[in-house]
């Protein structure tokens, strides 16, 4: 499709759309002005919808594709949300409006804070995170404050194990920590030796994802949380595999120190192509002073926000507002339709539906990473034999599944399972798309046995077939230029 | 069961099938002991309705205020276009383009975001988002520190002039890494940085300089003069600007003799609500040659298998999920949809569309301050050309002043004395292309009105001239 | 130009393409005398802000009433994704489906509505749409003349507990076509038609009966009589119903020994908002047999080329567009979007959902009759079963009583002296599922507290049990 | 696509959108209720939000496709009209909440009313009617109403032209009139001597559409005027051509005395797939006391409802309440932002595009119905000779055109040009569009000479083939039962 630039002619314009001119600039020295407008596209109005209106067309998507991308919890994204968080009301609220035309927002981030300390057994929870990721450094941060508001700054090192995602060694990075890996034992669980091993005086804390990224549930949480503090060390939540667990067990419960949520996954706010997410943090008693500003505090009746003055330990602003204040509205929104007895709702039947699909692709001949083991939310299929046996990898999988309308699971993640396919339906789907799903897969096995081009070639009913990455990188295109195309 | 589909005969089924009792079997490798109760803070369940009638109820008690605070936050008009499509299904529901071929709507439309933000600050190239402008500017001072290859220093300049908020957020972020701000004061008369007060910091090494167009005040600084001398002195230049001033303004590509290096801001203008401060999103661009140190996602243009144009994420090596430890950057998760907000706005905007709301906001602030400054005792703080907010002195206590105004639906100004003490009663205000004349005039009746009741300047005869 | 994406060098070059020096040389034909002036008495064009400016003002000055009135059109919830999914491009942009293959979405759609109503109404046959239930039961009435093969009469039986609204309009349109409404009489003490006064209408020709369920007042009526009595005298029995009250209800095709021969009624309360009284939609079912005599689209499904399965619309010969002079009826624009947004509301709500609605306005009404007749002198006007609304007598005249509840945000119900005269100081209330307890109680309280400044009967000690 | 019945399983809901149960009837006797809930699918949210919106990309529209449906202006749909009326404050409005509780909706009513008077000429507009063929309606009964007013019993005819749409004459039969066919010149203007020939004391009126159906001005409407009017009968306009003249000619000012307009063509209001729409009628002077009910009126700063009380002599009213408000609010919305200057630029460019089209069309050889003619903002072709040399007819090269991604133009309309496409560009589209589309027709008139299966077989590429409408007509399959498939 012809890129909106190229539809552009000069002096068109979509003129119901911005104010009459002419251009004053009265207060503006011309040696600070721009020459000409800026070269964006001269469009009409019905092009613009009718251009992007077909440019969507061309995406997966949860309203039109089932797709279990492992790790990503990509479950229905409620519709009520969206139009609750869009009333006007709280669209038009400037950030600093003051808190007098602030009470009904305020009140909804409070109800908002309060149910997320619920339901991670957290002593306190800061919404400001924009994404999981930032969620992850105001975690790892108030781990660093903590350990400096001792006086203990020997603590240089956080460790990560190898099967976690790779925004957790990045954020510890960014706190400015070393970051050491901790191997995984053959049964999904972490190498406890190992890990005794590297904890001593300069271990700051170690990040983990329960169930982990494996799909298995680290059985041994217990033991690592009594190893990592008796050294002297904190404990991390990385909270995106949360959906496995809601109301079953609590990351303060099993001892964790810090956590973040992804609200974009667990509580069902749209993943948008991208984002917006948000990554609200909940922390244990003695990492409350250090909590990202602003909170929302209840006085009586009046709603207000805790500031630097108020919070003079935080570690601060994470961004020029209150974070998403969009995303938390949606996360709100849901949270309130699920209620408690729906929180647990989404654990039992996420687990069953990764456990159901588990066992049906086992019956279909698929090697699961973790044979011995329980799925979580999600689980592992292993296509090494397949990749060894018939020339056909997890990619040429992933691909042609597309050609069945199912978006691809994750890929090649975790790094330590070779050709990996990590597989989350979440619970939002039923059990024919489940055996559906199952179906196409066993169809793939059957063409990578007869017709491996057919798989290798894929995808062969999309948009555009498979793309070329290496030019991509070596030929650098990153933007439109008049006459570039 | 709200949002799950199973009924009791599948329930039944998938059980058999997986060789378990009950749903509970399937937590069994969960030490017993952790095992949660009830949540029993958190309220049960309400239907859509029930949530509805709520949250009708609570955005209704927050009112409709006509909104004179800018602050980083702008109550522009966006096209009803823009979230009718931004909300369909295959934008909003999408993940991240990891799978390209499955992808092409959001890649492409994000390859055009990249194209009209070049076009827009004239920089080579434009990633695919970052959070907000704030964390934008902290990721850009960490970026400069890593891509300046003329210093090692892990010193950046920050002047007073930017938005207060925006300095707290990046000595949050970089603070870790060793990362020493150097703050660079404003002049007291024109509110912006002179760039003869840096002379006093030549010679010292610096790994940037931060230049904010307009700045906080909504002042003009000098960026040619300031550009030019952070790369006289071995520093990168860091534009923080506003996507709407750009329309009418120099993009931070031409600034000096060579532009500056890299170039961020919040693209809140484009086509995002306020919204209570967020979703926004940050936007970064900069020159080609720094393109493998840039954070965040960046899509690129290439071919498929039969020789078809196609879009895909591109220089990944750069990101987490690859380079781990190594990585740019942590972010994984952008202000994706945002993007997607903001690049339909701009196509329906155009270049001279865009112009039209910048020249509105600066017709629309002149005006205002006009009338403002007509009441006895209110007068500019700084005489340096603005774009489209003002910083004006009061003759009486600020906050009783935007209390009262407030109550009258009047959301007249941010209170500066927060953030910048020394400059006394004093607000900044703004007025979009959204403020009507009839807002603007009720403003200035009721802050004369005000000022007259808490006793301001005794009243001069002379109006003065603005 | 808004909305017309035209180059001034477009334009030329597809001048000289058509050979003529200015657009207005493309009017040559229209004679010059006829040329019209500048429309002065309409506004100059605003743009999208500005017209938003307005409408926001407009539409928030009506406020947010807590309402208490049916009387056809019901507050019920409308779950976010109806409109949602309604308003997406492909459904709201689209012509009617007579290019089928360019319009499968439409098409299955339509059918999938049929099917619902034929579910619903326990009918062999749906349309796709008409106008909305009053004028559904006009086409209903002329389509019953048609099609009654035992009787040529062009007499109709309208009872007058039917919606005085469906009563003026089907005259507005049936009068012309010669067709005489006879009106019967409802029972005073029930508020129904009570089936043994038709007696005196027996061996007199009537084309047919028309049945509400419920009546204008609530009050639920002796269907099966009813029908029974109609095709027992050779007239053709149509059902005009609320088809939210059809999830609980005895549904029209099960009617009396054979069910009733055609089914109208408007089908606002399946998805529609309020809306000021439109758009709604009227639906209209009847059996296999009188399928060729009825107005309005009708899709089928069908088999294509390569023998999948496909929908089209079918049975056209009964439609103007082919049979003009002789078709079934002038219909042809018709509420499709309505009726998309009715299928996607009860495929949400499913008749189990449905039946909870129903379920919720019964109670939800009864609780509010039980507290509005506590207070002195208010007490219900009929003594049968209702669905959701009931008719009260109140101690006082009604239209100050309705100001003052109105001046407190509430709607307190339909005046029926307009349309009732005999039945004195009477309104017609409604609660339906949205009505809150609080919502109620405060009614019943204003009631009481204006009842009682007016000088209501005296207070009687005990309340009445009701 | 399965239809959604066919997913549904027993006993599943989309639970949010529901009060709690149980069902409880107190007060209604068992015997009126029913057995069972009414057999609607039981689905879950998700699974409704997904099948819609893959429905929906089943389909073409505005949004995705130009649609140069002639005599049905498929014109740009402004998403901010959608979006004006649709606001809470509009949208919650009880059709009989009292007037107190209305102005802003009854001024933009009223606001309305006066803009539609001005541009169509006419002494007074009711807004009531819910399409253009209820709107027709509602102007023959005012035209029966006004001669029966004058005890002028005798007129039971009406006359309408060969070309006109068939709601025209099954209006007139509605109303309880005769319909005489008046035939149509080889220049496409009526026959005056036909016309002449069948006027009399029988005459009521005659329906016109001006532009024609043939896309032509008829030239003499003049003499039509004085002719009919001379006869005692009244005169028609069918307003759905409006479009072509706005702010150039008016109705008014032509002669005429009644007139529908469709709101849902020129005031660019959705077709929504089939509906709603809006047909307002106008009229002179002699025929205001006619007009149905209700109408607003301004009295001093307050707006009302004019009823039967005020109105006594009106034919009544045509819907329960005041007809298709939200659709009466889209075209406000859409009246404002074109503005006065804008009324007369829809028909300029809608012209201009038409005869641009049709110039271009001819050049790439295909023939115009009325080659001496000036196009008006549609026009006609005629594939007769196409038919008859190559065997490829006007539905073949509809059907291909529908591959090349554009919806066919009307086909087989009007019913006296043979093998016509009637081509409708409208003023939204712009020229690249439309030498597309002419690119697409020379490329099908290729293919119909070198390979015509691909002509005769089209679609080739949409959701399904050509249907068997012979089929569905004889094996009637209007409603899914279970397990009928
Ligand atoms: C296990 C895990 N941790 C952290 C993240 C990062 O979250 P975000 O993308 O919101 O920054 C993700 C998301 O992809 C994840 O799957
Ligand atoms: C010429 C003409 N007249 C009348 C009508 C009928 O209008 P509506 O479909 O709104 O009833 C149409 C619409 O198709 C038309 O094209």
């Amino acid at each position: 499709m012809a890129l909106i630039q190229e539809q552009s002619r000069p002096g068109r314009r979509a003129v119901a759309q911005a104010p009459a001119g002419p251009v004053r600039l009265e207060g503006i020295p011309a040696a600070m002005r721009r020459q000409a407008p800026p070269a964006l596209p001269e469009v009409s109005e019905m092009q613009v919808v009718r251009h992007y209106t077909r440019l969507s067309q061309k995406n997966f998507s949860i309203d039109t594709q089932f797709y279990p991308l492992g790790s990503c919890t990509m479950k229905y994204n409620p519709r009520g949300a969206n139009e609750l968080a869009m009333l006007p009301g709280f669209l038009g609220r400037h950030p600093e409006a003051p808190d007098g035309h602030s009470q009904g927002f305020l009140a909804c981030m409070h109800d908002l804070q309060e149910i997320l300390r619920e339901v991670t057994g957290m002593c306190a929870v800061s919404l400001s995170p924009m994404a999981g990721a930032q969620g992850e450094f105001a975690g790892v941060a108030m781990i660093r404050a903590y350990h400096r508001s001792r006086g203990d700054d020997a603590r240089q090192e956080i460790l990560v194990p190898d099967a976690a995602h790779g925004t957790n060694p990045a954020s510890a990075v960014m706190c400015g920590y070393r970051v050491r890996e901790i191997p995984t034992g053959d049964d999904g669980d972490i190498d406890l030796e190992a890990l005794q091993a590297v904890l001593g005086p300069h271990t700051a804390g170690i990040m983990l994802t329960n169930p982990s990224t494996l799909g298995v549930f680290e059985r041994h949480i217990g033991d690592i949380a009594g190893m990592v503090h008796d050294a002297g060390g904190l404990l991390y939540y990385d909270g995106a595999n949360l959906n496995a667990i809601l109301g079953k067990v609590r990351p303060g419960d099993m001892g964790f120190d810090v956590i973040h949520m992804n609200l974009h996954k667990t509580f069902s706010t749209p993943h948008g192509g991208g984002g917006p997410g948000a990554g609200p943090v909940g922390v244990s008693e003695r990492l409350e002073p250090f909590l990202p500003l602003p909170l929302v505090v209840r006085e009586g009746e009046e709603y207000r926000w805790l500031t630097e003055e108020d919070r003079p330990h935080s570690i601060g602003r994470l961004s020029a507002f209150a974070g998403n204040a969009g995303v938390l509205l949606r996360a709100y929104v849901y949270a309130r339709m699920l209620g408690r007895e729906g929180m647990s709702r989404v654990a039992d039947y996420s687990t069953l539906n990764a456990n159901y699909m588990l066992k049906r692709l086992q019956e279909a001949g698929f090697d699961p990473a973790y044979p011995d083991r329980r799925a979580t939310h999600e689980f592992i299929v292993t296509l090494r034999r397949q990749a060894r046996e018939l020339g056909v990898n997890t990619m040429d999988f992933a691909k042609r599944l597309l050609d069945f309308g199912f978006h691809a699971p994750t890929t090649y993640f975790p790094l330590l399972v070779p050709e990996c396919l990590l597989i989350e339906p979440t619970e939002t789907e039923d059990k024919a798309t489940l055996d559906a799903f199952v179906a196409a897969m066993a169809r793939i096995q059957e063409e990578a046995e007869r017709e491996p081009d057919k798989v290798k070639g894929a995808p062969w009913s999309l948009p555009v077939r498979r793309l070329d990455d290496v030019r991509a990188a070596r030929e650098l295109d990153l933007a439109w230029r008049p006459h570039s195309s | 069961m709200p949002f799950i589909p199973h009924t009791e005969e599948e329930v039944r089924e998938m059980l058999e099938a997986i060789g378990v009792q009950a749903i509970d079997d399937l937590f069994d490798e969960i030490p017993e002991e952790l095992r949660c109760g009830g949540l029993e803070a958190v309220p049960t369940g309400m239907s859509e309705m029930e949530v509805g009638q709520l949250m009708h109820r609570r955005a209704r008690q927050d009112g409709h205020a006509a909104c004179f605070i800018g602050a980083g936050a702008y109550d522009h008009h966006v096209p009803a276009a823009v979230w009718q499509l931004a909300t369909r299904g295959e934008f909003y529901t999408a993940y991240t383009p990891y799978q390209a071929e499955a992808s092409q709507g959001t890649l492409q439309l994000l390859y055009e975001y990249q194209s009209m933000m070049t076009a827009l600050t004239a920089m080579d190239v434009s990633n695919a988002s970052l959070y907000d402008g704030a964390s934008a500017l902290a990721e850009a001072v960490l970026m400069a520190v890593r891509a300046n290859r003329k210093s090692k220093s892990r010193r950046v300049l920050l002047p007073r002039s930017l938005h207060p908020a925006y300095r707290r957020v990046v000595h949050t972020i970089v603070h870790n890494q060793d990362i020493e701000l150097v703050e660079l004061p404003f002049d007291s008369s024109g509110g912006h940085t002179d760039p003869a007060l840096l002379a006093s910091y030549a010679g010292q090494d610096f790994a940037a300089l931060v230049i904010p167009q307009p700045n906080f005040f909504g002042v003009l600084e000098e960026v040619d003069a300031l550009t030019d001398w952070a790369h006289a002195n071995g520093a990168l230049a860091i534009a923080v600007v506003n996507p709407v001033a750009l329309a009418v303004l120099k993009p931070p590509g031409e600034w000096g003799r060579a532009g500056v290096d890299i170039c961020c801001g919040d693209g809140q203008p484009l086509g995002a609500p306020l919204s209570s401060g967020g979703p926004y999103f940050g936007f970064l661009c900069c020159r080609q040659s720094h393109v493998r140190q840039m954070p965040g996602r960046i899509i690129g243009r290439t071919l498929d298998l039969d020789g078809n144009t196609g879009y895909s994420l591109t220089l990944q090596a750069r990101e987490q999920h690859i380079r781990r430890s190594k990585a740019t950057s942590n972010i994984c998760t952008n202000q994706g949809l945002m993007v997607t907000a903001a690049t339909i706005h701009m196509a329906l905007l155009g270049g001279e569309g865009l112009a039209r709301v910048a020249g509105a906001c600066h017709e629309n602030t002149a005006g205002l301050v006009r009338r403002l400054c007509a009441i006895p005792g209110v007068e500019p703080l700084f005489d340096r050309p603005v774009f489209h907010e003002r910083a004006l002195r009061l003759p009486v206590p600020v906050k009783g002043v935007l209390r009262s105004l407030a109550a009258h639906n009047l959301l007249g100004g941010l209170d500066l004395s927060r953030d910048y003490p020394e400059l006394g009663d004093a607000i900044l205000v703004c007025a979009t292309e959204k403020r009507t004349d009839e807002e603007m005039t009720a403003f200035a009746e009721k802050l004369e009105r005000v000022i007259g009741l808490q006793g301001g300047a005794p009243c001069q005869l002379q109006p003065k001239e603005w």
